[in-house]
Parts: structure tokens; C-alpha cells; sequence
């Protein structure tokens, strides 16, 4: 499973909300296997305000057209930098980075993603369904804006959808949802978010035995484990997120089993 | 075709790019992108005589053209060292340097000792300048004193060559060079990270988990150039450029200022690839300039 | 309306935001673009006892975020300003503060003891850190005893507000600013330049006239950050922070380090309205953050 | 006169010769009145390889269409970000700066100008036109695509060309041409290129005992007299060339007497 670096292309902009847009881009060459839950290292072109590249997972793979997309949240001059771009624009990636979702699980499996979070899930959603299971989709956000790519999801997962304002789905947070009250008759859960949500995932998950991997997200300066900035605490100790990573089984991190961390973290989804 | 070997007292490099400590893992990282034996040298990852675990996240925040860390020298220890990441390094056909760091001076014997018992490690680079270590690190790069007594100890029981790596946070940078060497290095590598620090005015608080880190790329270019300049004119060692290169052009600033060879640091998480672009474009200059050899540039401003 | 202003020992500033020496001009070079009233103060550019033509050119290289200058000091002499320059600045309704540079003890002493008789001067800034001028400047500023010495001096003769500016090129810039506090400083103010350099690769000599010169901008501000907070927890005087300040988040860095006040530099050249860009900025942080005063944010991390 | 700072709007980009683009910019609000010389500190948007403004001299003035336009060498990353703007970005200006070339001259005057020296020379063509005077115009460059807006200045000039490979005008330096052995005709020549070519006009004016004015290049920081660091030695010392240049008069001008120097100098067109 080798890393390419790609002058990207970008074919398309769009943007399912008004903080959100989905680049999707052609590759100068066959794109190499990507496993969802992976990411990409994309650097911001001429930006004065991003030195570093810019982590995002990758939100879709398509192998017949030869193209990748992100989904990608507006929260700072990287993003926005990014979301501004027209079309024909190169964008130079590095990529598939990391280590993905566990594919060898039985089913059903419960996906739930929260703001940017939503991103991989795409991904991880279609290669499930590709590969015979049925797949469940909890999506979550501040509120009905938050909620992009749903016609997506819904082509290949049954979509739960809630917001904390109530203005779509049910209301109230992502572990507030019914299907959680459901939660003993998933075999996994993949969750991908804001820490807080996910550690809220964790605990609801820990306390219905059902086993939970999250993709963290983490501030990264190379994303491939060459300079062991990006590290969280597991019970191994000290471990890149970028290459041990983004995707942890929950058991494996240190500190996420306290139900008052949870209860301080809960409500920043 | 233009000449680009080098020489370090000892050490006969291909070319003078190689990778700066901490930026380049132990190579393998980067061996997707680029060829690794295309290199002057590696200057692997720190290792101290016992296992550490480095600080607590997050250990970096962005800066304007450049990046803090505070990683804090998160290594396996000199024994995992040895036994495990030692193999896989002498497949890399080029030379590999270890980084030797320290909270003691017995520390830093321990690890020098060790590593002159590995050929294919032909040299290492004195780390006396940390800045993200409580004790120890930097504390013996900006000091005379302790900077001659932690080289001389080294010495005595390393008999290859022997790099010692200066800290910037220091008035004269010149008083430490001629302290390390009379204390017997054989080269001088400078600059390590400028001492920092990030504040996230919204969360008000320090954007590292230990409030300071060291600051490098692009930004402190022009101080390691200056601290370049005026080692190489002070100290009769041959010297290791270090700091901010990102591209050919950096790097024949930091020959004309007087250094021998180059690392390439922070440039190395932006572009992957940078090392080979580097020797490429040194290459296309000493063409265009119609020079034969890397060396004629050597501090020849 | 949240409450800008604060206090530096006997200056009560009506908000935290000065222009630093060097980068301003007199203030009228700015009229066009801002209401200089508006200012919590303006720190002129450097005066020394005799009039001074600078270096030669160029004095000036541009890096990544950043800037060179080696400007050394020009200005028409302190008998030229007491004439011809203060009268101008009596009409500008903030405080102006004289930046006091010299070559010798006798230059600043002079300098400081005419600017103490001018009524609209209401401080001076004791400039021990320039690093473009031969003799003094920077040799004060990177000694414990020097900046002592000169500070006690200047302190005898000099009964309004006394700020002292330190020079950010040295090991320990707590011990400078302990030893410019025992010699009688009310408040400081740091960073100054970080001695640097530049070379055009091309031409292959320095850019600069007199080869090193003074690294200003973006690219220091998380060295000027380190150092402020580590001088305002070690000192009990009042900080002025300085260093790569370009807007409103950038000076509550430094607020949160603290610094009481802060100075814009480099940031003029490229935005000349950024100092009320700065102002208006901070109140609309209070206000977000339900802060009262501006008081209330000075080291708080 | 006062200056301003606008976020310009570029209206066109023309590239009149492979390194050079025009850019015809609009005012948000009515222009200032400019005088022939004087310039501009554009800044570079988002670019992460110019951190300072650049200084372009005004090139034209359409006060009725409230544009000003500038013409520029494309020479490093800069320049080259500015060309390659798109209609309709925004170029944020500060003008007008400087103090520009003495206009109340005898005629017939003589307008040299080399490189990118020829930006200025337009609008001071087609200023002496608008007050009656015969404007004598010599461009020069190293081959014919360094001859850009020629057809502009023929609208307003007597134009002479001179190129040192000969591909277009007579063959050699600008001082070379035949109009310059009528220089003695002329009441005043302004010069504006490299100042290799500024000293041998200005060499070449003195021993025809003709007043030469000429315009400066140099590092400019700030543009407006504060940072002290674009500093040309004249008689009376140290002077900044963005306040009280970038015209001078070269009897002025320290050092720019000795033959020695022009020869050393000369062939840097
Ligand atoms: C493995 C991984 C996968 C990711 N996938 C996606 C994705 O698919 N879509 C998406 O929109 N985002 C994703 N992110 C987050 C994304 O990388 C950040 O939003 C982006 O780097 C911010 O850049 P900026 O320049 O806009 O923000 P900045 O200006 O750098 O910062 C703006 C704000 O964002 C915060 N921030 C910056 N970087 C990160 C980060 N890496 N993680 C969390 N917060 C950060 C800062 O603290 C600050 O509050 C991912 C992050 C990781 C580590
Ligand atoms: C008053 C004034 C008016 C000018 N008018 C024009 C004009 O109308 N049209 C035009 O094309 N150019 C003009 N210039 C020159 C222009 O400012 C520079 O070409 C530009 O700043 C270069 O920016 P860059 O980022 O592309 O080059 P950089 O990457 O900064 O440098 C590239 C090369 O250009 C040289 N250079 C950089 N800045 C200058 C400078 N200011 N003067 C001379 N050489 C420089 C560098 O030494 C280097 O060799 C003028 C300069 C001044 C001072
Ligand atoms: C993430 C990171 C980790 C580093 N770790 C080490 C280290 O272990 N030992 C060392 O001597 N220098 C270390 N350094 C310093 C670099 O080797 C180099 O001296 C410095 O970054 C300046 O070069 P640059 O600007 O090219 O990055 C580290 C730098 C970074 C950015
Ligand atoms: C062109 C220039 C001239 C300067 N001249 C002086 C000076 O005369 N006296 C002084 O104390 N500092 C001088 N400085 C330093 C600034 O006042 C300031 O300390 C420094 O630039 C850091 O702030 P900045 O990054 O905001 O520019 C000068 C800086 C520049 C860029
Ligand atoms: S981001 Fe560099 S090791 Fe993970
Ligand atoms: S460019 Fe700053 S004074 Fe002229």
C-alpha cells in the first residue's frame, strides 16, 4: 500500500451547505487503493495563512472515473482558501495516508458522524454496502445545515438524522437519538467527529458491549509519521494518529472511559 | 555533470543534502517518495539511553512560514535502538548519523559509546540544544562551560566523526562554536528550533501542551544564515547548514554563507520530495553559473 | 462599550495600541491614512545626540514573512528634532515617546536629559538593542552590566516615564531585564530586531550593505511571544510587547502573554490603517469574550 | 495631495509582450489627481512569496473612466502573481506616491526609457501632449519583446526604437541611437530603466549640457517616508527615493558623474 503524491485536478466544487464544499478531483495517474477511514495531505495553494498542508479524509473514491473527493468544512484560511477554488485548479495531495475502519466485522453496523465528521463515513458506507452489509447512518449536527450529502448517503445506508436545534432529524445530540436506545443489536460502531461526540459514542458504546473505532482528528504536520507531532495517549503510550491512526478501536485510548470527561465534552458537537 | 560530493572531516558525502533530526523519522517514512541512497546523509531521529514517552499533545502549532514543536525527543531508547531500527538502516546505502541526546553527560557517553560500535553509523550529531526538554537539551548548547564539558566527554569515548549541533538561543553563537570546539567536535551543525511560543487567543491559553517549543522553517532562515556566517568565519571546522531550506536557492545561500553541507528540516513534511528537488536544482545552478564543484561556493562571499 | 485603556507606571493610555520606532516615521507620514489621535501612543523613530546619515543602501531584504532592514540609525540629530521636528509632534493629541539611541553612555545620557525638558514628550524609549549600528545599539542591550550601566545613567537624569527596549539576541533575556529593573526602568519593552541575514544567490553576496541586519515581522512574533512571557512572569514592571504584530488576535497574544500595551512595527509598511484595524479589532473581542477592560486579559494564560 | 488606499478592480489584463502585463484597474472612488512619476505600492494578493508591497509607477490615467493603470515586467514571484490575475480581483493600492517628473520645461523634450522603465513614460508622454508640448519618445530593449506599447506612445509621440539585438529599431543601446547625437536640441531629457542605462543617458545629457531627469528603482518597505530603507546618496545625503524621488535630477545624484562607472555599467540594459 504505497503513498503517491498527485497534482490533483479539481473537476468539481460544490457545496451541499453553506459551510461545506466536496472537491472532487481527477488523478494524474490510476489512484492507488484507498481504504475509507484514510486521509490525504492537501496543501493550500498560494496561501499566505497555511504553511502546513491541510488533513482531510477521504470522502469518496470513485476507481472508473479516476477520481477522489473531500468533503471539507470551512473553519479557517486553509479551508476557506480551498473552498474558493474553481475548477482547474491543481491541488496537490499526498495520500492514502493511515490506517482505516476494520472491514472484517459482521453486520449490522451503526455509522455515526458529526459535522466534517460525516466525511470518511461516505466512503466507509459505500465499500460496506459494496461488500454485502447493511449499513446504518446516524448523522448529526448543530443543525439542518450541518447535514450535508444525506441523498448520498441515503443510496447506500439507512440515514437516521439529528440536530441539536431540532430544525432536521430528532433533537437533541447524536447519542440522544433513538437508534441508540437500539444500540445492543449493532456488532460495531464507526463513529468520526467532533472529541466530544465521539467520547459520548465511546461510552454509550462501551455500556452496551457493542466495540467502537473513531477516527480522531489531531493537528498534523507531515501525515506520515516522520515527526511524531500528532500523537494521542493509548495504552501502548505515545502513538502517531497519522500512522497508528485516525482510527482507533476506543479500548486502545488512554483516558476515554471516565464518564465525567464525557459529561464536560458532551455538548461541544 | 557538476560535482556535488562534499566532505565532513571524515565523511565523503555524495552530495551535501541530508535530513535534519526529528524531521525525517529513520528514513523508511519517506522511501514511497523519494530514493533514499540519493541522499548525502540521514541524520536519523533522536535517541536517549532510555525509553521516553515526549511530552504531552499537542506538541505543534503553525506559525507564519513556519511551525512550533515540542516533541520533546520521543524515542524507543538506545537499547530498542540497537536491536531493532539499527538493521533496518544499514540497508540505506548512504550515510546514516544517529542524533545523540541527553539530560546528563552520562547519558549522552552512553549513547556516543554505543554508536561507535555501529559501522554503518559513521558519524553522530551532539543534540545540545533540545529546547523541549526539561532538563539537559539546551541547557548544555548555551553555555560555554557546560557546552566544552559535554563535548570533551563524548569525545573521549567517540573516535569517528563527531557533529555537535548548536542551539540559536544564545548571544554568541561564536563563544559556544569555539567552546565545542576545543572540546574536540569535528563539525558544527547549526541552527537547532528558536526557542517560542503560540497562544490561541480564543481558548486563551498556550497552543502547546508546554506553553514553549521550538520554532523552525522558513521564518528562521535568515537567523541560522546569520549564525552561519559568522561560525564559519570564526571556527575552522567545517559547518552544517541548517534552517527554513526549503528549495536549491536556500541552500546555496547557506554554501555562500559558508557551509559545507545542508539539512533539510520542516520542508520535508511540505513536500516530501524536497530533498530530490534540492539536488536537482543545485546541480542546474553550478551548471548555469559554470562551476564544477559545490565547494567552490563554499564562503565565497 | 468595553474599556480600552490602560496604564504604563505614570502613562495613561487611552488603548493599548503604539507604532514602534523606526516604522512610523513621526506619525505624519500616516495622517493620510489614520487619525494619529486615535493612537494609545507613538514611539518616534530613533534619535541620537549627532546627526547620522545610516548605511549605506541597500538596507533593506525581504523573507519569508518578514523583512531585513539595517537602516543604522539615520536621523538629523537631537538639536534638529528639539527644533524643527517637536514642534510638529506638539500637535498630534496622543503621547509621543522619543526613542533614545547612542553610541556611548554620554549619548543617550544626552538624549535623554534634553527630551526630559520637552512637555509633550511624555516617555522615552531606551533603544539598547539596535543591531545596525557599529558601536553601542545592540552591544548595551546584550549585556547584563552595559544595560545596567546605561539604564542607571539615563535613569539619573531622566525623572518621567523611562521604558527600556530589550534586544531579543541573547541567552537569557530575563537576566537583561532583571538588571535594566534594578538600574531603574519603568517599563519595558521588547523584542527589538533579531540579528539575521540575507544573500542573493544569484549575485552571490549579502543583500545587505553591512551583511547582517534585523529580522522583523510575522516571522518573530512567536520568539517576541516567548520572550514577553517569560519577562513579565519574572518582573514585576509593566511590558510593552513588540514583535510581528499584524492584527487584532495577534495583539491579544500578547495581551494574554503580559504585555500591558503593544507596538506595531513591520505591519505599517504593508496595511498603513492596521493600527485601527488593531483597536477596533480588540474591542470587538471584549465584547465577544463579555470582557470590561482590555486589563483584565494582561497574563492571563 | 493626498493619498489614498483603494481596493482597485481589475477591469483588463493584457499581455502586450510575452514578459509584460497591463493591468487597467477602476477606483472605487473618484482618483486622485497623479502626476507623471509618481507610483503606486500594490500589494501581492495572498501570496505566500510576497510579504510586502511592490511599487509600480503609474502608467496611465483615464480620469473619465476613473481607471489607472500599471504595466509590469513579470521578474519573480511577485510580478508574477500579479499578472496572472483574473478580471474582476481585487488589487488593493496605495497612491499616489512620490514626487514625479518636473513638468514645466521648455520644448521639445526627450523621453528614454528601457525595460519596465517605459511604464511611467506613457503617462507623462500623454500628460506633456494634453499641454501643447512635442514629446520626443526613445524605447529600448534587449530584443523586440522588451518593446511593449509601442502603438500607445506613437498615439502621443515621436517614437524611436532601439533594440541591442537589432530584431527591431536600430541595433544597440539606447545612448547609441542617432537621436541622441541630436540630443544638444533637446531642453530636457527624462529617463526612466535600469540604471545602468540611467547613467549612461544621464553621461551622455551632461556632455550635450541638456538637464536629465531620471527615475529611481529601488527597495522600497513602506513607500511613504517611514522606513527609512530606500536611501539614494545625493548631495545633501542620504535621501528616500519614495518621497522625495523617485524623480531626480541627476545633478543631484552622488556618484553619477564619473565615466568609469557608466562603462562599468553600461551594457545592463
Ligand atoms: C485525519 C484527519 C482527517 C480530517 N478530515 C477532515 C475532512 O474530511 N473534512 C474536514 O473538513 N476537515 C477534516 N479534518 C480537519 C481539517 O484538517 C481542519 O479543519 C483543517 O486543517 C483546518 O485548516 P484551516 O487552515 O482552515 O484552519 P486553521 O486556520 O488552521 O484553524 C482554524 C480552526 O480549526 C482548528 N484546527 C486546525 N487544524 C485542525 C485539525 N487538524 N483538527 C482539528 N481542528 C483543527 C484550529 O484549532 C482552529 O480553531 C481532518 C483532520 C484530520 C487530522
Ligand atoms: C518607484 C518604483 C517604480 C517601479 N515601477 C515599475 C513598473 O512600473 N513596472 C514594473 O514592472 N516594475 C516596476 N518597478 C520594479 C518592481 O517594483 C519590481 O520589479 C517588483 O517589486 C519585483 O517584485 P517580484 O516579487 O516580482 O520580484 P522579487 O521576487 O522580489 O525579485 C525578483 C528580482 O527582482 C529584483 N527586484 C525586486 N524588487 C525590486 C525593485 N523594487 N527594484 C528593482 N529590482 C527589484 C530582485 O533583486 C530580484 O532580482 C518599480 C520599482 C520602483 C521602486
Ligand atoms: C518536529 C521536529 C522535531 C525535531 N526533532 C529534533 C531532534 O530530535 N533532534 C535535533 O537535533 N533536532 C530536532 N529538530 C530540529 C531540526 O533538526 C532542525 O534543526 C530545525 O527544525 C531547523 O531546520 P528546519 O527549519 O529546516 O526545520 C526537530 C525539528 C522539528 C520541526
Ligand atoms: C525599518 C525599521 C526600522 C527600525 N528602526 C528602529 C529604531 O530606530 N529604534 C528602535 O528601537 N527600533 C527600531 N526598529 C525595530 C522596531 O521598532 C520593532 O522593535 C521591530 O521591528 C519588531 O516589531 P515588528 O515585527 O512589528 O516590526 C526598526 C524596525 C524596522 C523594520
Ligand atoms: S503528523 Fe507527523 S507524525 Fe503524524
Ligand atoms: S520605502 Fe520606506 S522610506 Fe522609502
Amino acid at each position: 500500500m504505497s503513498k503517491v503524491i498527485h497534482d490533483l485536478i479539481i473537476l468539481e466544487n460544490r457545496q451541499p451547505g453553506p459551510e461545506y464544499h466536496v472537491l472532487v478531483c481527477k488523478a494524474p495517474e490510476t489512484l492507488p487503493v484507498c481504504y475509507p477511514g484514510q486521509f490525504a495531505e492537501v496543501a493550500v495553494p498560494s496561501s499566505t495563512h497555511a504553511f502546513l498542508r491541510r488533513p482531510f479524509s477521504i470522502h469518496n473514491v470513485d476507481y472508473q472515473n479516476n477520481t477522489i473527493s473531500f468533503l471539507i468544512k470551512m473553519v479557517g484560511q486553509g479551508t476557506r482558501t480551498l473552498g474558493q477554488l474553481p475548477t482547474g485548479t491543481v491541488l496537490n495531495a499526498i495520500y492514502p495516508l493511515g490506517k482505516g475502519f476494520s472491514l472484517n466485522q459482521a453486520e449490522p453496523v451503526l455509522l455515526v458522524g458529526g459535522g466534517c465528521g460525516i466525511a470518511p463515513l461516505l466512503f466507509l458506507a459505500k465499500t460496506l454496502k459494496l461488500n454485502g452489509y447493511t449499513v446504518h447512518c446516524l448523522l448529526g449536527g448543530r443543525s439542518a445545515d450541518d447535514l450535508v450529502e444525506i441523498p448520498e448517503f441515503r443510496e447506500t445506508a439507512e440515514v437516521y438524522l439529528t440536530t441539536e436545534d431540532g430544525t432536521q432529524g430528532e433533537k437533541g445530540f447524536v447519542t440522544q437519538h433513538s437508534i441508540f436506545r437500539e444500540l445492543a443489536g449493532f456488532t460495531r460502531v464507526f463513529a468520526c467527529g467532533p472529541e466530544g461526540m465521539l467520547r459520548a459514542v465511546a461510552l454509550a458504546s462501551r455500556a452496551a458491549g457493542v466495540s467502537c473505532e473513531v477516527s480522531l482528528e489531531n493537528n498534523m504536520a507531515c501525515g506520515i509519521g516522520a515527526c511524531l507531532c500528532c500523537v494521542v495517549e493509548t495504552r501502548k503510550g505515545n502513538r502517531c494518529v497519522c500512522t497508528e491512526g485516525p482510527v482507533f478501536n476506543v479500548l486502545d485510548l488512554k483516558g476515554w472511559e471516565s464518564p465525567q470527561e464525557v459529561a464536560d465534552n458532551c455538548p461541544v458537537i | 555533470m557538476p560535482d556535488l560530493s562534499t566532505t565532513l572531516h571524515q565523511l565523503s558525502l555524495k552530495n551535501p543534502v541530508m535530513t535534519a533530526s526529528g524531521t525525517f523519522g529513520y528514513g523508511k517514512e519517506f522511501s514511497d517518495f523519494i530514493d533514499l541512497a540519493s541522499l548525502g546523509g540521514i541524520i536519523v531521529k533522536a535517541t536517549t539511553s532510555e525509553p521516553r514517552e515526549g511530552n504531552p499533545y499537542p506538541r505543534m502549532a503553525e506559525t507564519a512560514s513556519g511551525m512550533l514543536n515540542s516533541v520533546g525527543l520521543q524515542n524507543k531508547g538506545l537499547d530498542y535502538f540497537v536491536k531493532h531500527i539499527y538493521p533496518e538502516l544499514q540497508q540505506i546505502n548512504t550515510h546514516i548519523i544517529a542524533n545523540v541526546s541527553g539530560s546528563t553527560i552520562e547519558g549522552y557517553v552512553e549513547v556516543a559509546e554505543k554508536m561507535a560500535g555501529l559501522d554503518h553509523i559513521t558519524a553522530i550529531e551532539l543534540n545540545i540544544s533540545c529546547p523541549n526538554v526539561k532538563q539537559g537539551g539546551m541547557a548544555f548548547g548555551t553555555s560555554v562551560t557546560s557546552a566544552l564539558e559535554v563535548t570533551r566527554a563524548v569525545r573521549k569515548v567517540y573516535p569517528k566523526t563527531l557533529i555537535v549541533k548548536l542551539s540559536p538561543n544564545v548571544t554568541s553563537i561564536v563563544d559556544i562554536a569555539r567552546a565545542v570546539a576545543d572540546g574536540g567536535a569535528d563539525v558544527l551543525s547549526l541552527i537547532n528550533t528558536l526557542l517560542a511560543m503560540a497562544i490561541d487567543a480564543e481558548k486563551r491559553r498556550p497552543v502547546l501542551s508546554t506553553v514553549t517549543g521550538g520554532l523552525s522553517g522558513p521564518a528562521v532562515k535568515p537567523v541560522a544564515l546569520r549564525m552561519v556566517w559568522q561560525v564559519s568565519k570564526a571556527v575552522k571546522l567545517p559547518v552544517i547548514g541548517i534552517g527554513g531550506i526549503c528549495n536549491a536557492t536556500d541552500a546555496i545561500e547557506f554554501f555562500l554563507a559558508g557551509a559545507s553541507a545542508i539539512q533539510v528540516g520542516t520542508a520535508n513534511f511540505i513536500n516530501p520530495r524536497v530533498t530530490t528537488d534540492i539536488i536537482k536544482g543545485i546541480e542546474d545552478y553550478l551548471l548555469r553559473h559554470n562551476l564544477q564543484t559545490v565547494r567552490e561556493l563554499v564562503g565565497s562571499i
